[in-house]
């Protein structure tokens, strides 16, 4: 069997044409800021004078990054988890039954994904105060799971679509209650679908500044709050020392995603299910 | 919720928009019965099963297990098994997987998990498949792991919707047997759908014949194979010749209809009076090739194994669906004889010639 | 017992039935954590903070050009730039269905946009896309061009960063939708005569239109708050003063809350003028097995 | 509901002791950046009087969200910011909402140390009102800064500035003002270069202004959105003269940032138009928090805590108090401003006069006007 | 590409992994043939079948159509239809539009669409369903819109994998009927998947029978059902009855071999010389209950309709399956008798006890 990349039509090289283009350019974008990070200065040149990391260093020292990166996975992974439990039977409600109210229900899960933070932020802030959430992880928790719900909900709809009812009353017939179909039909199957909102809620998440922001203690900080101080606190600060931030918040996520992927391959399973011939 | 008494199905409904697939339907299954549901495609066999297992809400009626109600029950709850038409198999586990699952989700121990699926597997002879997906099985292959799948738990209700339709004749014929022992020795329930009778004859205690989401007829196979209840279901069960005619004189059960130019007798089925339309029904076999009887000339032959299907234009044009085993050839001339026993004679629900447009034979 | 039953029978007509609860949790967790504080928002944005009527603030909004305008401008980033990303993505998702050497290694690296961040992202084109940067100067050595070209602080430049950070998303999304597409539906239609073209615009792409239009929706709510690039590569004071950063500057520059959730709100209504247009459209897609899963 | 370890404990009413009844936890947010100067001072004071702070965290975070963050907070009736370190913007926007707890005139006599402001402060410290304590500051531009390399002669006046921008279309740079210190210094510096009517004045009070900046729009290309963009594009060459301060001029440049060999000049006429730091503290704090907040200030206060605002330029000069000399400064922070000090900043702050900045309001639509009428017109334009 | 002379298919192979689901597979397909392809499930007709209309690479020999070689064109340029096992049925078009997909991508006139697709609608009988989607749809309906999609096209080759395995006995019948006539009418050559004997007997013009994907023969209906050439073909043609045995003693054609403590006679297909293991093939309905013969007792008994499928025990142990109108009962002790014609010997490819384990009769 010939390999499919190989056999190309023109429409084919146009496509990858532009593929590549678009990675040259992502190159040298991801390129300079990494270059810039270790750029001891950088003025009008191809590259910097000298290479330091003394960047990282001030920064790792200045926001006690150590403890701000594992809050930051800590508090990411767990709304990637919760989101996905709590959104992932609505979506599949939402993907599978027609009953009364159904698009009322549908706006209540778009609104927190259409509406800034700017108009709920503050009074949601108020609300888990008062409860004491927030100030701590448990309150950056809730929050962010305010968008990330919905999120998830919105993303896994068209993918339970997808599946065969008859595949679950199958394994209905065999026993399985609601939490297995779930666990060991369902989830397998849409691996691909958890993957990517997943992966959708955990770079929102590690990038919602806002919430996280009026939510957060002074030990619950995560990455992106430093991030914001950092380009935007009135004062000096060198562009490398921002690169450098940028540099480790990529890094992080990066590894993230690069563990999310060794796991699963979003178009792995289905592929090893219905194979396709060519 | 294993082993019951009886299952009561009263009323039982079930409406797409505004059509009713099943309509109802009243049945009793008594424990250890094998029930097979008949009817031509689209007549409701499926949905009847899926209402039965808890797949479909039922929009009328209620479904007893002995005095419990359980059609509010999900399906999980009731424990019955279930073979789907479609097979419905989960893609991503393999076959032994996909068998295993059942036992599985009752956690049984791991090798009594090992054990039956094992058992299951050599039963549908897919042993050197055991650890393929099933994307990459044939479709008999399929089917067979949806057997072994919705058996290996010997439920106490076993469903299943036309198991064996994409096998051969030879494997149909052994996996008949496995189910009818797996059926006996393990003292199970069985409601069967098949669409095909000779398998519902052979296999069921008693047969359910169904038509547009309603039941026709139900009786053992001997009851709706040789006095099937209305023209309709003796359509379904084989009697190929269905001639829309008028009754001339009735005696008795015994009526008198004309035909190729002359008269036979049959035997009356309900009320039938003399002057109306009546449905004459017989089966190709019971239409005699010989030398006396109604004359008629051979039209098309079919080579069918041992014998030949063969039809024969009378000479009124009527034409009669034969079985034979003599050598005839189309254009001969022949003759055939019909026990009058065997001619069965209904009341026509509907005019003759909206019967004619509808593909009965003239 | 039988008033119970009809009843059941009734419900289970209209789709109502036990499966319903597992939209509680999360039904719950909205109403709790969002609606609460929305709708104080919301009572906020009627509460100018100068008086003058309930409508006040959004009054004041649509008689100021200078803030009206920003939907506009907002929707005239958004749009092509939540287009594009799909469009691209269709292509691109399409190509990587199937075997080949190496597929797994470009689907990550077409993925990793996904990590970079607004920040590095702006940081990035300003670096690269900048008049000193290697962009301009590898145009000017090989002599393409005399002057470097303004690429960044312009409307480019946001639309540049949503294209980086929002392609990836896209892109992740319709390859997952596609995968769920059974291939033998494909082959079907080419047995019927259909050519790879036709394949594509009849079975696959209506099949696949569902998810896209939920691509679509996410880009698009993505691109639409587009925020921190508008100020950091874009030109904020001017072609790319989008609407989410009038409500920023009404709330954080201003500190007039009530009129920052006017704002906010108005953002949300043209929101979801857009996501109910494609909504509705999508009500009208077939949307239910696809085969590729059982 | 898990209850916080840092949460204000006891009552908020009331007078502050002398000495909270236990060593206290204080929470630190800084939102302008002013631990880069005072972050030494507090941790000494830790050091030397843990009987009164055990222990300080310190969060930092960017001001415009400050204000909602501690209304959640006192909506909620749980304070867990302490003490709010900010520039004028966050002590502004705090106090028209009423967050910050009064500290003068009450407890003036706790903080006898700003009674030796240097006379700057002390008019930055009328901005603060009643709530805030000035703890760093400096005299900020507007400077004008160059490439000696690339600007022989640089501009000297106003007009000299207008046509050098003429004559070199682009070359000429400041970021929006809302997002940059030195680009808001500009233009509040402006009125008094320029001789406008009403420097305090924005809206009826700033014609030459207005007319002056809408003129040297048409020769600028565009307006980054903070003042690291201008330092690098200077530093590039693709910027010649940008606006800048006293920090802004040496701190980046002991960053490597911006080359060693850039210079500054100022525009004839110009007054400072000064800028500083302030505590402030949240209503809703412990009277125990309140004392040691106090007494903490009291310590940020003294000369040689102040030294440690010289920091490596980055606020320069940085000490709010009379007589700190830059010789009672850390060594690191004398050795970095010996070598990109410049000298004549001691003549520059003797001899020219010191102006407040806009207050809040002012300020706000001093921005809103530059947005519609300057920055907002290059849409037209291009 | 529309009309051909023949096609031919050169050894043709296919495998999956290290297993050959197809190979060795030479065939050539004279324009206008109906050929039926017949085997055990999973013998690879439908690999045959995928690999015939381009869906499956082939992984050895090639396909030509005339002088042109085919294996390497896409599917849509052989331009053959298809029905497929599993129907592959649009699920986003109605039936309607899934049997006019076809149609339209031949960009006919509007006009011509709509009236064939209304009559291919018609042929199916799902005028009432016309305007459902594939999902609402009975599995005999489902299966009759993939028929219809497929022959609507009047394609050059049809090729059908199992197409009628979901309907009833009736509608099968008329199916039948109506895609031979199609098939005619049309001029079309149909290569055609069916797991039922007498459906390939009765439709094929020949057929071609395989097992584990290889061809065993390939025949007229007629060759192929008296004449097996191998036992492995008679099992599957219905001759249940077999017998590992050895050949006592050879004469001609003619062999005897012994069976329930006598002997009889049978024909040698292929070489048998005496002494060796043979296999003894012989029908049910060959196997005569009458009152000479060999000594047996009825054992097990199946109502089948018109006859019953009896289990007669020899005195030897030995299990024969016959089949007779007479209405015998379990016990009975009774006699069968054989034509020696119609018992066919052949050689053992295999020793007898592995015979005896692969389920063959004692
Ligand atoms: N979801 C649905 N929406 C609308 N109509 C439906 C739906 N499901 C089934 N039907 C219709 O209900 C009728 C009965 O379908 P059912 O599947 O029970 O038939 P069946 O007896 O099993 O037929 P077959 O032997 O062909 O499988 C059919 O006419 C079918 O078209
Ligand atoms: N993708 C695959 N990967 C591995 N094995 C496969 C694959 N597809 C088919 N096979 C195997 O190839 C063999 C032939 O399959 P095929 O589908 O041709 O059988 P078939 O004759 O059509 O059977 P049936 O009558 O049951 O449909 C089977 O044993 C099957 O398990
Ligand atoms: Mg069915
Ligand atoms: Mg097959």
């Amino acid at each position: 069997m010939s390999t499919r990349a190989l056999k190309a039509t023109p429409t084919a090289w146009l496509i990858w044409a532009v593929v590549v283009f678009f990675f040259v350019n992502l190159a040298g974008v991801v390129g300079s800021v990494l270059v810039s990070s270790f750029g001891r200065r950088w003025f009008d040149t191809w590259v910097p004078d000298g290479f330091t990391t003394q960047w990282y260093g001030d920064a790792w020292h200045e926001f006690g990054l150590l403890q701000v990166i594992s809050v930051t996975l800590i508090a990411s992974g767990l709304v990637v988890v919760l989101s996905v439990l709590v959104g992932a039977p609505a979506a599949y409600v939402l993907a599978r039954q027609n009953f009364p109210g159904k698009r009322l229900v549908y706006l209540t899960f778009l609104l927190p994904i259409l509406m800034p933070p700017i108009t709920y932020g503050i009074p949601l802030a108020t609300v888990l105060y008062k409860f004491g959430f927030a100030g701590h992880l448990s309150g950056v928790v809730l929050a962010n799971l305010v968008p990330s719900v919905p999120f998830v909900i919105l993303t896994m709809t068209p993918f339970i679509e997808q599946v065969d009812p008859k595949i679950e009353s199958a394994a209905r017939m065999l026993g399985a209650n609601t939490r297995a179909v779930f666990l060991r039909i369902l989830a397998p199957l849409l691996v691909p679908g958890l993957l990517a909102s997943a992966i959708l809620v955990l770079v929102r998440t590690v990038g919602m500044f806002e919430l996280t922001f009026l939510t957060a203690g002074p030990d619950s900080q995560t990455l992106v709050v430093a991030l914001y101080y950092s380009m935007s606190a009135a004062g000096i600060r060198a562009q490398q020392s921002v690169d450098a931030m940028a540099v480790m918040y990529t890094a992080m996520m990066l590894v993230l995603l690069v563990v999310a992927l060794r796991f699963v391959n979003p178009t792995q399973l289905v592929a090893r299910v219905k194979e396709e011939p060519e | 919720m294993s082993g019951f008494g009886q299952l009561r199905l009263e009323g039982v409904g079930r409406r797409f928009g505004t059509a009713d697939a099943l309509a109802g339907l009243d049945l009793t299954i008594e424990r250890g019965e094998f029930i097979a549901l008949l009817g031509p495609s689209g007549c409701g066999k499926s949905t009847a099963l899926n209402c039965l297992a808890g797949l479909l809400p039922l929009t009328a009626g209620s479904i007893w297990q002995d005095d419990q109600r359980i059609d509010t029950l999900p399906p999980e709850k009731r424990g019955f098994g279930m073979v789907f038409q479609n097979y419905a198999l989960f893609p991503h586990l393999t076959v032994r997987d996909n068998i295993a699952f059942g036992l599985r989700m009752r956690r049984l121990p791991k090798d009594e998990v090992r054990r039956r699926t094992t058992a299951a597997i050599e039963m549908v002879r897919l042993e050197e498949h055991a650890s393929k997906l099933p994307g990459q099985l044939s479709g008999g292959q399929q089917q067979r792991v949806a057997i072994a799948r919705a058996t290996v738990l010997e439920p106490s209700l076993v469903l299943m919707d036309e198991p064996l339709s994409n096998l051969d004749a030879k494997l149909r014929l052994e996996m008949r047997t496995e189910i009818r022992r797996l059926h006996q020795s393990l003292g199970l329930t069985t409601v069967y759908v098949t669409h095909d009778q000779e398998e519902a004859l052979s296999m069921a205690d008693r047969l359910v014949v169904m038509r547009e989401g309603r039941v026709q007829q139900i009786g053992t196979p001997e009851e709706v194979h040789t006095t099937p209840t209305t023209w309709h279901v003796a359509d379904f069960m084989g009697y190929r010749n269905l001639l829309p005619l008028a009754a001339q004189s009735v005696a008795g059960e015994v009526v008198t209809v004309p035909i190729g130019g002359t008269t036979i007798d049959g035997v009356a089925q309900g009320t039938v009076a003399a002057g109306e339309d009546v449905v004459v029904a017989v089966r190709p076999e019971d239409v005699k090739l010989g030398n006396e009887g109604l004359k008629g000339l051979v039209e098309v032959v079919e080579y069918q194994g041992r014998e030949l299907a063969v039809e024969v234009v009378l000479e009124d044009g009527t034409r009669l669906h034969a079985r034979t085993e003599r050598k005839v050839q189309a254009g001969e001339s022949v003759s055939v004889a019909i026990d009058p026993s065997r001619l069965l004679v209904y009341a026509s629900d509907r005019p003759a010639a909206e019967l004619v447009t509808a593909g009965l034979a003239v | 017992m039988s008033q119970t039953a009809s009843w059941q029978h009734r419900l289970a007509e209209r789709g109502v039935d036990r499966r319903l609860w597992l939209l509680l949790p999360a039904t719950v967790f909205v109403l709790l954590l969002f609606i609460y504080p929305f709708l104080y928002g919301l009572s906020l944005s009627f509460q100018p903070l100068k008086g003058g009527g309930a409508l006040a603030n959004y009054q004041k909004f649509f008689n100021d050009a200078y803030q009206r305008d920003t939907i506009a401008t907002t929707l005239k980033i958004a749009l092509p730039a939540a287009l594009l990303n799909v469009l691209a993505a269709v292509p691109i998702a399409f190509r990587m269905r199937g075997r080949f050497r190496g597929k797994r290694l470009l689907t990550t690296v077409l993925v990793v946009p996904i990590t970079l961040g607004t920040v590095l992202t702006a940081q990035g084109l300003l670096n690269y896309l900048g008049p000193t940067g290697w962009f301009n100067r590898i145009l000017m050595a090989v002599h393409l061009i005399d002057d470097p070209i303004r690429l960044t602080n312009n409307y480019w430049g946001v639309f540049f960063s949503l294209i980086i950070t929002g392609f990836p998303f896209a892109f992740l999304l319709v390859l997952s939708y596609l995968s769920g597409i059974d291939p033998t539906l494909e082959r079907a239609a080419a047995t019927l005569g259909a050519s790879r073209a036709q394949r594509f615009r009849r079975i696959t792409l209506p099949l696949l239109a569902p998810g896209l239009a939920t691509t679509f929706l996410l880009t698009f709510v993505l691109a639409f708050s587009v925020f921190p690039s508008a100020v950091l590569v874009g030109n904020p004071a001017g072609s790319t003063r989008v609407i989410s950063l009038a409500a920023y500057q009404a709330a954080y520059e201003q500190y007039d809350y009530a009129y920052a959730s006017a704002i906010a709100m108005i953002m949300g209504v043209v929101e979801l003028v857009v996501v109910a247009i494609v909504l509705l459209w999508r009500s009208r897609l077939y949307t239910g097995s696809t085969g590729g899963k059982g | 509901a898990p209850t916080s370890p840092n949460q204000s404990s006891g009552d908020s009413s009331g007078d502050a002791p002398d000495k909270p009844s236990k060593a206290v936890t204080l929470n630190i947010l800084d939102v302008a950046g002013n631990l880069q100067l005072t972050q030494p001072m507090i941790d000494d004071f830790v050091k030397q009087h843990s009987d009164v702070i055990s222990k300080v965290t310190y969060s930092k975070g960017p001001a415009p969200e400050l204000s909602g963050k501690i209304k959640a907070q006192q909506d909620a009736g749980r304070v867990d910011i302490d003490l709010v370190l900010t520039g004028t913007d966050g002590l502004a926007a705090g106090a028209e909402q009423g967050l910050w707890m009064d500290l003068l005139p009450k407890y003036a006599d706790r903080l006898p140390g700003m009674k030796d402001y240097l006379e700057p402060a002390a008019k930055m410290q009328g901005l603060a009102g009643n709530v805030g304590v000035t703890v760093t500051y400096y005299p900020s531009g507007p400077l004008l800064e160059y490439l000696p390399a690339k600007v022989p002669t640089p501009p000297k006046s106003a007009e000299e500035l207008l046509a050098f921008a003429k004559a070199n279309k682009g070359k000429v740079m400041y970021a929006r003002p809302a997002n940059s210190g030195p680009g808001r210094t500009f233009l509040m510096g402006l009125p008094y270069i320029l001789g406008d009517k009403d420097p305090k004045d924005p809206v009826n009070g700033w014609d030459k202004t207005w007319a002056y900046l809408k003129e040297l729009n048409q020769y600028v290309d565009f307006y980054p959105s903070g003042t690291a963009d201008t330092m690098k594009a200077l530093a590039n060459g693709s910027a010649s003269i940008i606006a800048s301060t006293t920090g802004w001029d040496i701190n980046p440049r002991v960053l490597g940032a911006v080359p060693k060999e850039a210079a500054i000049t100022p525009l004839k006429g110009f007054h400072w138009v000064t800028d500083a730091h302030y505590a402030v503290v949240p209503k809703g704090v412990s009277t125990d928090k309140q004392a040691a907040i106090l007494q903490l200030l009291q310590f940020m206060l003294t000369p040689e805590q102040q030294a440690k605002a010289y920091d490596k330029g980055y606020f320069y000069p940085g000490p709010a108090i009379k007589g700190v000399d830059l010789s009672k400064a850390p060594q690191e922070s004398q050795d970095a401003i010996t070598e990109f000090g410049r000298p004549e900043y001691d003549k520059l702050i003797a001899d020219n006069p010191n102006e407040v900045p806009l207050d809040a309001k002012a300020l706000v639509a001093a921005f809103d006007k530059w947005d519609r009428e300057v920055g907002g017109s290059k849409v037209k334009k291009s």
